[in-house]
């Protein structure tokens, strides 16, 4: 899933200044999941720039929407009767979502409320955590189905540096050395001389290397 | 009611005497089985000692909260008619057939009209009594705020001018000409609950307790602990008002016949009560005070009371004192005072100073209680507690006659509601059998469809007499409500819950079609379901009727500013209507019941009930895990007061394998489980070709059973001397010529029991101890008997064997925990060396037998598979976990499943039987209905706006949610318990809690500050 | 011979070789770098120099290898994998074999967290085993990473970093055997001060037989002051010093502190000659350059061969 | 302007601190009348939303009262609804509203004291604190 944190108010106070009508967005997805954009946030979200705006002596007109899921154009449509009544859109979902509805309505200001920050796995009620980057060519069939690239703090594909101390990674006793974690399972799995092959240096391309990604399936495509 | 001897002809009732805590859940269990109950009580008030509790162990709960749904219940329930102030006169008859004479005194009061407003205890406090009763050193106007029946009584012997009296009612409720009424009455069994007094120390002048003010019994120090205490919650000294910086307590004060007057029995529940005095006392000032109990034995044999021991020892820092007070007293000059005691590994006597002295008053029964016994022709036991038959502890020697509760023995709380329940289920079955009356809904009127209707409410302001009215103008405030938006008509209603308002209010929603109500009043704790049921009538959907608290919330509150308390009443009701114009008709979830129950278990406890049941006419499933049944008790030769087990047994199995009504499955195993309350579907594989089928029951009940303990400790299983206590009793019974050859016996107690692994105590070991040394002086009477323990736990009149055993020579001996025995093996004999804390040293003993007191363990397999797929909680040792330690301590916390015997927690057979009858009784109470109501307060989820997060199903404390097939959260409604968590922390807003729907909440909010807005 | 680097030299022909290290200035002076490497002409027989170390921004130890190339030392050119993708990794190891530097030492970089750019991003295009063999493919197959011809492949004696003390323990000597598959063919290991623990990591190096297939230089560093040994004690990540070290340290006066950290340096050193498989010493002296000369004296590493 | 008199939204579980205040009323314990009870079967019920919306409606302080810690009649409501508060809190004050103006409190249902000392210790802070500055704003 991807996650997402809400921005803080002033920075959003200052994207609004200028208008009085604004369209709040909420999408149903994943940052409804990750309890950072969903029906509920914006409404808190509503309330708190309402207030924070009358304290600043502007009396602001906020409308309430979440979309099913704010990355696809047909839910997107459904804005279109609300959308002349707000001079600007501020929206809770992840970048995706944000853009496709600034693609959509072209003379329409979108600002994000969110910072949508990885691609993370529920630990437990309230705790997110990276693990994925979407490198686009997948290591985790060698690595014992954890991602070095996106739990080790230097990407390193070929073991542990020397930080690595009591299972935990140098830049913070929170975090844990993914190659700790990796080497465990591996030996777990009787893997252990999958460690010895050197893992090449990646081919970025998969990677964003080259520039934005884009997925096409012929069968499917118009 | 006139003063006229009515006679009664029915005999379909049972008579419940005393409304104690016990009392109340007889009748509750009776009367939600569709019987009648008369409950009668002797004092003002239903309640008994326990509202005059501040906090219980083990849960260190507040006691107003958890008592005053069950009386506010007890006072509803149709089946129930309640006398206080009652007495009985006299008894006549048979089982089945009684006739008793009851006596009502004077209130004074009528009852109806009453609305407890105050207004005369306020004119006349002097003899207006509202509640009282409480012990003389404790006053307070309040025994607690929901107190049944809410009205006052009079002393009009003490009244000098009766018209001023008669004239400050607002209600017209006093009544000077009221007169004793005598009523006799006809029913078929009787149940005696009328509790049990506290033991008296005055007479003990070393204690000083009639001397010295800083010197109170337990049930005192409650009260000056209790918020609606005399000093409201704050803990002082009576006799400087000082705080306290060091309080002792005195255990067996009145027991195990220790003073003058004293009770030869052990008072059963008086360590756990000192545990957690301190406790509390503790948990409140930490180290800003200090608590020391002087005790002989700790007795925490109840479940996890050993952990609460723990708990108090480790976290709390209480003081232990294994010693023996010889006096209190206050020396010259001197405001503290001065405890001298001697301990038990020494005869020196020690002094030490405290501020406070808690006496540890244990139980005794009442003369008034005797003499009741005596008028029932129930028999009483040298300690004047009845004499009960058999293994049955709640059958008297006088047929159709139960006891229950302190009055039966000493005990505490969950105790005393299992033997209720008991009384209830062997009451009841001496009902005749008559054909249920017709249900509710027939006579309900039919409901008015409201949807299509724009809301139109009606407001009714009560004024309560003085307590409403006389602060604020009740009319501006109906003028201010008529103006609100939706209000079709807004009216005065006087005393708006006396009969005639509450026939006004009908009467107007009838014919100004409202479709809203707004009661202007008092609490909807304890009046809301009157006006839901008056909704009902008028034929609108019950969920649409809101209390504004206008009483307790402004005009009680704010009575010296009748312009504050009449705004914030407009600004009370005004939210009210907010919230009734959002307010949508709700349906109770209910279920049509299947009959059937499933019992787990064929031990004694699983064939009790079954019986019980089978033989009220319900099918019984009985399922056994082994090829036969009897359980453990198979194994028992004698109980320690020498009934024949066997025997017992016996016989009980020999009517389940006849009876009709039972159907029994040996070598069974439940392997699956779905359905609800009420209509469950239960998988089970049995006998040899372990054959597969699928039950369909309303009610499961578990009486899997426990495990006898044995642990590798001791050279047990390694030499031939050493035998568990359970082996021990059978090979007295079978070799009484060896055991004649014996010269040395000695029996280590607590074996596998209150250690690191197994922390709590099995209960059951010491009276087996006792049991079998008795049983083998019996045979030879030179043996030497040596039982070495921690702490002898003979609770009850469990008590008076082990003193004889004392006085028949044997040696009991105290060993450390932290030095426990050493056992060597000598030959065909074990050398036994302990440490002799009195001699201070080492000692042999050359055993010809040694026993050890192994006791029990939790069938840790059994339950935590059927915990699986029943989804039931458990404890940490593995014992089913009952719904509320207290209160509830035979229902799970799944509706429809129930708990009892050595599943439930270490017990004897009496205990488990007294718990197999419970548990009948309170499955009666759901097999008796038609149909299950579930209520309404349930959450719903919007499936449309739903993303499946999870965040509910994790949220959820009791795990109802779950992502069904088709992606979306669902809640059961028969399962969720309404606390709208889920609720609040939905990211999608997908659920709503019926009754408390958010725009009903902010509703609320938003009226409010309408006028700010405006 | 692979290459022209005297210090490959040296360990051919069987001598203990010593290396110790020299910091490139925070800042632009040319004369800094010079005064520091004059304290190790002739100590030692190669200067490695550092690469943004610590993640705090130095003069490049590109610029900084060239200065000492140039005063006639031979400059150990050290490259992280952090600060650059391999094109500019590749393009700088050019350039200083250009320059005749022609030993090198790859590295993975310590976190930016560490240093004075925290929010700097790690680039770790690829890591310090990928960069080795691409190092090893440029000299010995002559190819780019890319796959096109090199001009004039630079002939690099390749070294890399071994921590004997950082967890998984086990997966330590695994580790180094995956550097020299990848062609590492010297190693530096981390400051030992718990020489059982290199001890035991030697034995599996030795069982199997890496020491024969690569040169490991011991790597040992004086603790200037109890400070300094507590800081390394407590705040490097993946060093391991024994408290009975910091006692030592602390057991003497602060003035003679010093002294104290140079004479457990000199022990160190003696007790790490007698350990199978070590092929010379990596000395660092951290902005203490001025104590490496006496250090070798003391341990009897001087005067170098002539090679 | 006439002397402020704060509005207090109070939320108050059915369980325990309704009925205190139920008791206070019964034991006829004054407290400022500023306090308007809001009832929810449990403070575990009470939403971050709810609580905003107070604010933003006008209100010059709330508080959320459930029932002791560990004798929630729903295992953990209160415990929830007091992280709850922290949380809301925090957010109070990016909006620019003190954050005092939030409290949560226990008390069994037996403490009719303690609901009237709680409830007129917080209208006399709420007092101090002077009105809301969402209120002063609006009433311009």
């Amino acid at each position: 899933m991807i996650t997402a944190e809400r921005k803080p108010l002033e920075e959003l106070i200052e994207y609004i200044k200028p208008f009085k009508r604004i369209l709040l967005l909420g999408c149903n997805e994943c940052v409804t999941v990750c309890a950072a954009g969903g029906r509920k946030e914006v409404g808190l979200l509503a309330s708190g720039l309402q207030m924070a705006m009358l304290k600043n002596g502007s009396n602001i007109e906020i409308r309430q929407h979440t979309l099913e899921r704010q990355c696809d154009p047909e839910y997107v449509e459904e804005l279109v009767p609300m959308i002349d009544s707000a001079d600007a859109v501020m929206s809770m979902a992840c970048g995706c979502g944000v853009q496709q509805v600034a693609m959509r309505f072209k003379d329409k200001p979108v600002f994000p409320a969110v910072n949508t920050t990885f691609m993370g796995a529920s630990e437990r009620q309230g705790v997110w955590a990276e693990r994925c980057q979407g490198c686009g060519n997948c290591l985790l069939g060698l690595t014992g189905g954890i991602c070095p690239i996106a739990r080790c703090a230097k990407q390193l594909m070929n073991g542990p540096c020397g930080g690595s101390t009591g299972g935990k990674c140098e830049i913070s006793n929170d975090v844990d050395c993914a190659w700790q974690l990796i080497w465990d399972r591996l030996k777990a799995l009787g893997l252990q001389d999958r460690y010895l092959d050197i893992i090449p240096a990646k081919d970025w391309r998969s990677g964003g290397g080259s520039g934005p990604r884009k997925i096409i399936r012929e069968d499917l495509a118009e | 009611m006139q003063n006229s001897n009515t006679i009664e002809t029915q005999n379909n009732k049972v008579l419940v005497v005393g409304g104690g805590l016990g009392g109340i859940r007889t009748a509750l269990d009776l009367a939600e089985a569709d019987k009648d109950v008369v409950l009668v009580d002797k004092d003002f008030t239903i309640g008994g000692l326990m509202t005059q509790l501040d906090r219980t162990f083990p849960t260190n709960n507040c006691d107003l909260c958890t008592i005053a749904p069950h009386l506010s219940e007890s006072n509803r329930q149709e089946h129930i008619e309640l006398m206080t102030m009652t007495s009985v006169e006299n008894v006549a008859g048979e089982k089945g057939n009684f006739s008793v004479t009851l006596k009502t005194k004077p209130r004074f009061i009528n009852l109806d009209k009453c609305t407890a407003c105050g207004e005369c205890f306020k004119q006349f406090p002097e003899f207006v009594r509202f509640s009282p009763g409480l012990d003389h050193r404790a006053p307070t106007c309040m025994r607690y705020p929901q107190a049944t029946p809410q009205a006052f009584s009079i002393d009009l012997d003490k009244c000098t001018d009766v018209k001023a009296l008669v004239d400050v009612c607002p209600a017209g409720a006093i009544n000077p000409d009221d007169m004793p009424i005598i009523r006799e009455i006809k029913c078929a069994a009787i149940v005696l609950s009328p509790g049990a007094s506290l033991f008296d120390p005055t007479p003990l002048d070393y204690l000083g307790y009639a001397t010295l003010p800083d010197v109170v019994t337990s049930l005192e120090y409650e009260r000056i602990l209790s918020a609606s205490g005399p000093t409201s919650g704050k803990l002082v000294c009576p006799s400087n008002g000082r705080q306290p910086k060091k309080v002792a307590w005195i255990q067996c004060i009145g027991s195990r016949g220790l003073q003058k007057g004293a009770g030869a029995y052990c008072s059963n529940a008086c360590c756990m009560f000192a545990l957690k005095e301190a406790i509390v006392t503790k948990e409140r000032f930490q180290e800003d005070i200090e608590t020391t109990i002087f005790y002989m034995d700790m007795r925490t044999f109840g479940k996890d009371y050993e952990l609460y021991l723990n708990r108090a020892i480790n976290e709390y820092g209480v003081r232990f004192l294994r010693s023996r007070p010889h006096s209190i007293l206050q020396k010259d000059g001197e405001d503290d005072l001065t405890m001298t005691y001697t301990m038990d590994d020494s005869t020196k006597q020690f002094e030490e100073k405290f501020d406070m002295v808690v006496l540890s008053t244990g139980f005794k029964t009442s003369d008034e209680s005797r003499l009741l016994a005596a008028k029932m022709g129930v028999e009483l036991n040298s300690d004047f507690f009845p004499v009960t038959v058999g293994l049955n502890p709640v059958v008297t020697s006088k047929p159709g006659v139960y006891v229950a509760g302190t009055f039966e023995s000493p005990k505490d709380i969950p105790e005393t509601m299992v033997q209720a329940s008991a009384a209830a289920c062997m009451a009841g079955a001496d009902l005749p059998k008559y054909d249920k009356k017709p249900a509710e809904e027939s006579e309900g009127v039919r409901e008015r469809d409201i949807s299509l209707e724009e809301p139109k409410v009606g407001v009714f302001i009560c004024d309560c007499g003085e307590n409403i009215g006389g602060v604020i103008d009740v009319e501006k405030l109906v003028e201010h409500a008529a103006k609100l938006p939706y209000v079709a008509i807004a009216k005065a209603e006087g005393h708006g819950c006396s009969r005639l308002s509450m026939a006004n209010i009908r009467q107007t929603i009838e014919e100004e079609q409202l479709n809203r109500v707004v009661i202007g009043g008092c609490s909807p704790r304890t009046h809301l379901t009157k006006f839901q049921d008056l909704l009902g009538k008028a034929g609108l959907n019950k969920y649409l009727v809101e209390i504004a608290n206008i009483r307790d919330q402004a005009t009680w509150v704010h009575s010296g500013k009748p312009d504050e308390a009449t705004a914030k009443a407009k600004d009370l009701i005004k939210m009210a209507v907010g919230s009734a114009v959002k307010a949508q008709p709700l349906t109770d979830q209910s279920l049509p019941m299947n009959k059937n129950v499933l019992v787990v278990g064929g031990g004694v406890t699983g064939m009790t009930t079954a019986l019980q049941l089978a033989e009220q006419g319900f099918q019984i499933y009985l399922a056994e895990k082994s090829d036969k049944l009897g359980g453990l008790a198979k194994q028992l030769i004698k109980t320690l007061e020498g009934d024949d087990v066997q025997a017992f047994v016996g016989d009980l199995i020999t009517k389940v394998q006849n009876h009709p009504k039972i159907q029994i499955f040996t070598r069974a195993m439940i392997v699956d489980h779905s359905g609800m309350p009420g209509m469950f579907k239960t998988g089970m594989q049995s006998g040899p070709q372990m054959f597969y089928r699928q039950l369909e029951h309303g009610v499961t009940i578990l009486a899997t059973g426990a495990l006898s303990n044995r642990p590798a400790l001791y050279l047990l299983d390694q030499s031939a001397a050493v035998r568990t206590q359970l082996e021990t009793q059978k090979y007295i019974h079978d070799n009484p010529q060896a055991v004649k050859n014996w010269e040395n016996v000695v029996m280590i107690q607590c074996v596998g029991s209150r250690t690191a692994e197994n922390p709590n105590c099995s209960r059951i070991c010491c009276q087996n101890a006792i049991k079998n040394a008795l049983a083998i002086l019996e045979i030879n009477p030179e043996v030497r008997i040596f039982v070495l323990y921690r702490d002898m736990r003979t609770y009850g009149f469990q008590e008076e064997y082990y003193q004889k055993a004392r006085s028949k020579g044997v040696i009991f001996v105290r060993y450390d925990v932290d030095s426990p025995p050493s056992v060597k093996a000598a030959g065909a004999q074990v050398d036994v060396t302990y440490f002799d804390v009195i001699l201070g040293m080492k000692i042999t003993v050359t055993a010809d037998n040694l026993s050890l007191s192994t006791g029990m363990i939790a069938d840790i397999d059994s339950t935590e598979e059927l915990a699986m797929i029943f989804k039931l909680p458990r404890t940490n040792d593995g014992y089913f976990l009952e719904d509320h330690v207290k209160l509830r301590p035979v229902d799970m916390s799944v509706p429809g499943f129930f708990v009892a015997g050595t599943a439930h927690s270490p017990k004897l057979i009496r205990e488990s039987v007294t718990q197999a009858n419970a548990v009948a009784a309170r499955a009666q109470t759901m097999l008796a209905r038609e149909i299950i109501n579930l209520g309404a307060a349930s959450a719903r989820v919007d499936s449309n706006l739903c993303a499946a997060c999870l965040i509910c199903v994790r949220a959820c404390p009791f795990d109802v949610p779950f992502i069904n097939a088709d992606g979306y959260s669902e809640i059961d409604p028969a399962k969720c318990h309404g606390c709208g968590v889920c609720v609040a922390e939905c990211p999608a807003k997908a659920i709503q809690l019926m009754q408390f729907e958010d725009d009903r909440i902010l509703a609320q909010v938003e009226q409010l500050f309408e006028r700010i807005n405006a | 011979m692979k290459t022209e680097s005297r210090l490959e030299k040296v360990l051919a022909a069987g001598h203990l070789a010593v290396t110790s290290e020299c910091g490139p200035p925070r800042g632009t002076n040319f004369d800094e770098v010079v005064r520091k490497s004059k304290y190790l002409e002739g100590i030692v027989d190669a200067v490695n120099v550092t690469d943004n170390q610590t993640a705090m921004v130095r003069m490049s130890s590109l610029a900084a290898s060239i200065i000492i190339k140039q005063q006639g030392l031979n400059p150990l050119f050290q490259v992280t994998c952090r600060d650059r993708n391999r094109l500019a990794m590749q393009a700088d190891i050019l350039g200083a074999y250009a320059f005749g530097i022609d030993t090198m030492l790859c590295l993975s970089g310590d976190h930016t967290k560490f240093g004075d750019h925290p929010m700097a991003m790690n680039v770790h295009d690829i890591d310090s085993i990928q960069m080795i063999q691409m190092v090893k493919d440029m000299r010995d197959k002559g190819l780019f990473q890319g796959g096109a011809d090199i001009k004039g492949p630079p002939k690099m004696f390749i070294g890399a970093a071994a921590n004997p003390f950082a967890d998984p323990f086990e997966l330590r000597v695994m580790r180094l055997a995956k550097k020299i598959a990848a062609g590492a063919d010297f190693i530096q290991t981390q400051c030992i001060f718990n020489v059982d623990k290199f001890e035991k990591w030697m034995e599996g190096v030795r069982e199997k037989g890496l020491h024969k297939k690569c040169y490991i230089l011991a790597g040992v560093t004086p603790c200037k002051s109890l400070g300094a040994a507590r800081y390394m004690a407590n705040r490097v990540p993946g060093m391991d010093v024994p408290q009975e070290i910091v006692d030592r340290m602390a057991s003497v006066p602060k003035e003679k502190q010093a002294e104290e950290g140079l004479t457990i340096c000199v022990e160190t050193i003696e007790r790490l000659k007698k350990i199978e498989g070590v092929a010379g010493f990596h000395i660092m002296a951290i902005e203490w350059e001025e104590k490496v000369e006496e250090i070798c004296e003391r341990a009897g590493l001087l005067p170098r061969p002539q090679v | 302007m006439e002397k402020f008199e704060p509005v207090i939204v109070a939320f108050c579980c059915h369980y325990c601190a309704y009925t205190a205040a139920d008791m206070a009323g019964s034991l006829r314990l004054p407290y400022p009348s500023n306090i308007k009870i809001i009832r929810v079967p449990c403070s575990g019920k009470v939403d971050a939303q709810h609580i905003v919306t107070a604010f933003e409606k006008g209100a010059d302080g709330v508080f959320v009262a459930g029932c002791l810690e560990g004798d929630c009649h729903f295992k953990s409501g209160n415990a929830r609804a007091a992280r709850r508060v922290e949380f809301v809190k925090k957010y109070l004050e990016e909006i620019g509203i003190e954050s005092e103006r939030l409290e949560m409190v226990n008390m069994s249902a037996g403490m009719g004291h303690r609901f009237a000392q709680v409830a007129t210790e917080i209208t006399q802070k709420i007092r101090n604190l002077g009105p809301s500055p969402v209120r002063t704003t609006m009433a311009q």
